[in-house]
């Protein structure tokens, strides 16, 4: 089955912890995962030292999950696309729309 | 139709509104997450479930059938339709 | 179907939830805006340059032109005594408002 | 002893609720900001303020007195204790 | 005096509240922490670990043991069914609580 | 008078706008203002150029306020005393301690 995340908020919210968790149990039972991060989530893939989320969103990407980002959530925050983590997607609300028709449960967390 | 409501925050009023207007016309779950674990909510005739994480993190045991994230994405997989409020 | 629920400007969730509706029509799809609750405030005219809030008249006369749904729940007006709402938004009791969320196949609450 | 309430939230509660409570012993008084200036609050005996910008933002008159950002900080001045909710 | 008003660990306005009222007392200032309405459930006992939370229980036990006040509502928690809270923390009725809030100089709702 | 400000919101909220135009106003009656920004507010401090909030918190500095933030909310967010807008103080909740005894009128924002 087919899973989408929507994550709209930053490290001040669970729901980067709870979404995770949920990608990665639904991994594990071989379903697949995408996720569209826009909002203050734009935050949590830049690739900085002290991303305690980096070797999560790494992992998922390992696996096959794709992540992408919302680029006019990332412009006025001063998240530009050479400081995202390799293999994220800087990407648009067209890039959500596909992953919202792809999905067979899409999950709204922000 | 199946219907899996997740509740994350113990004032929700909109979720609970429309899970409980269509419990009347088919079965409807909930399943409790983050701090919606503290309420002790029910709802006539509707399956409650928790991440027991949460609920641990927050030191309640509730009413609430106890699932972990394993669980919670069965049940996702289980409901032919799933919200997130 | 994108449920708007918050008072708009303050914050710029309800702003970002039309940003996603117009999105969504990218891909070809259908949506449908749902003004609830403190969204309802969203659907009425605003004139968010005076405090440089993000612009919600365009969207939703895009939304418009491109023949997709806007509701504004009647419930929700009277309690806060609003009266009308912008051209393009439809007027629905909440019973029916809610009946349109149940037979949606995603559900996106902002 | 005058304080001022600054309520931010038309869902504010608290806020209010001290408001009212301390209108019992001295004077009181509310400046609407940002989405508060959509309710129509009135507090019995509380002079009530909103913002100028926030009120045209929205495009709402409401029955509080329009008051800038230069007379915003004036009644903060004017009142001994301020508290933003 | 700090205000702490919303459930803790879902988002981190608790956690950073009780940050805030420890770093008051470097200055040397008295402060006085507030758990009212949600903010109750942080004055229980958690264990924010399991869910890779913010701790509650250290900066709790620093402001007790400088001699803070650390005061719960006993109406919000017997709306909520809270039944009893940390070692340190006082209950009193609402109306006290709110008379205290009124007598302090600054408030810092959270 | 002194003005004392706290930030905790980024640019999701109307706070920083609020603020800005409170404490222009505060300087142009000449009142003293000084402001601490913790949370997902320090985000707005990063020196980069689509930081629609550079110019002003540089005006701010110029006219004599002054500007301090909170390490420990910086570090998670991957936002280094480097990357600040110069002027800017890359403080801690002792700073905050300071300004909250040094104002007169504290207002919080987030």
């Amino acid at each position: 089955m087919r899973f989408g995340f929507l994550l709209t908020s930053g490290c001040e919210s669970q729901d980067v912890y709870t979404v995770t968790k949920l990608a990665r149990a639904a991994l594990g039972q071989g379903h697949e995962v995408k996720m569209f991060i826009m909002g203050n989530g734009v935050h949590l893939l830049v690739d900085h030292p002290k991303n305690a989320w980096a070797e999560g969103w790494k992992a998922f990407l390992a696996d096959g999950a794709e992540i992408a980002c919302c680029g006019s959530s990332c412009e006025p925050r001063g998240v530009v696309r050479e400081c995202l983590l390799p293999g994220v997607l800087f990407g648009s609300q067209y890039d959500h729309a596909e992953i919202v028709s792809w999905s067979d449960r899409y999950l709204v967390f922000g | 139709m199946k219907s899996l409501h997740v509740i994350r925050d113990p004032n929700e009023r909109l979720g609970l509104e429309i899970a409980s207007r269509e419990s009347g016309q088919g079965r409807v779950s909930l399943l409790l997450i983050q701090d919606a674990v503290l309420t002790r909510l029910t709802l006539d005739g509707l399956a409650v479930y928790a991440l027991a994480d949460d609920l641990e993190a927050r030191g309640v045991k509730g009413h609430a059938r106890s699932v972990d994230y394993d669980e919670a994405v069965r049940l996702m997989v289980d409901h032919d339709k799933v919200v997130v409020w | 179907m994108i449920l708007i629920r918050r008072a708009p400007i303050g914050s710029e969730r309800a702003a970002e939830a039309l940003r996603v509706a117009v999105g969504q029509t990218l891909a070809s799809q259908r949506v449908a805006v749902i003004f609830i609750d403190d969204g309802v405030w969203a659907a009425t005219a605003l004139n968010p340059k005076a405090v440089q809030g993000g612009d919600f008249a365009k969207p939703i006369q895009t939304l418009t032109m491109l023949e997709q749904r806007l509701i504004a729940d009647a419930d929700s007006m009277a309690q806060r005594e609003v009266r009308g709402v912008v051209s393009g938004v439809e007027v629905r009791p909440r019973g029916e408002v809610l009946d349109l969320v149940h037979g949606a196949d995603v559900v996106i609450p902002y």
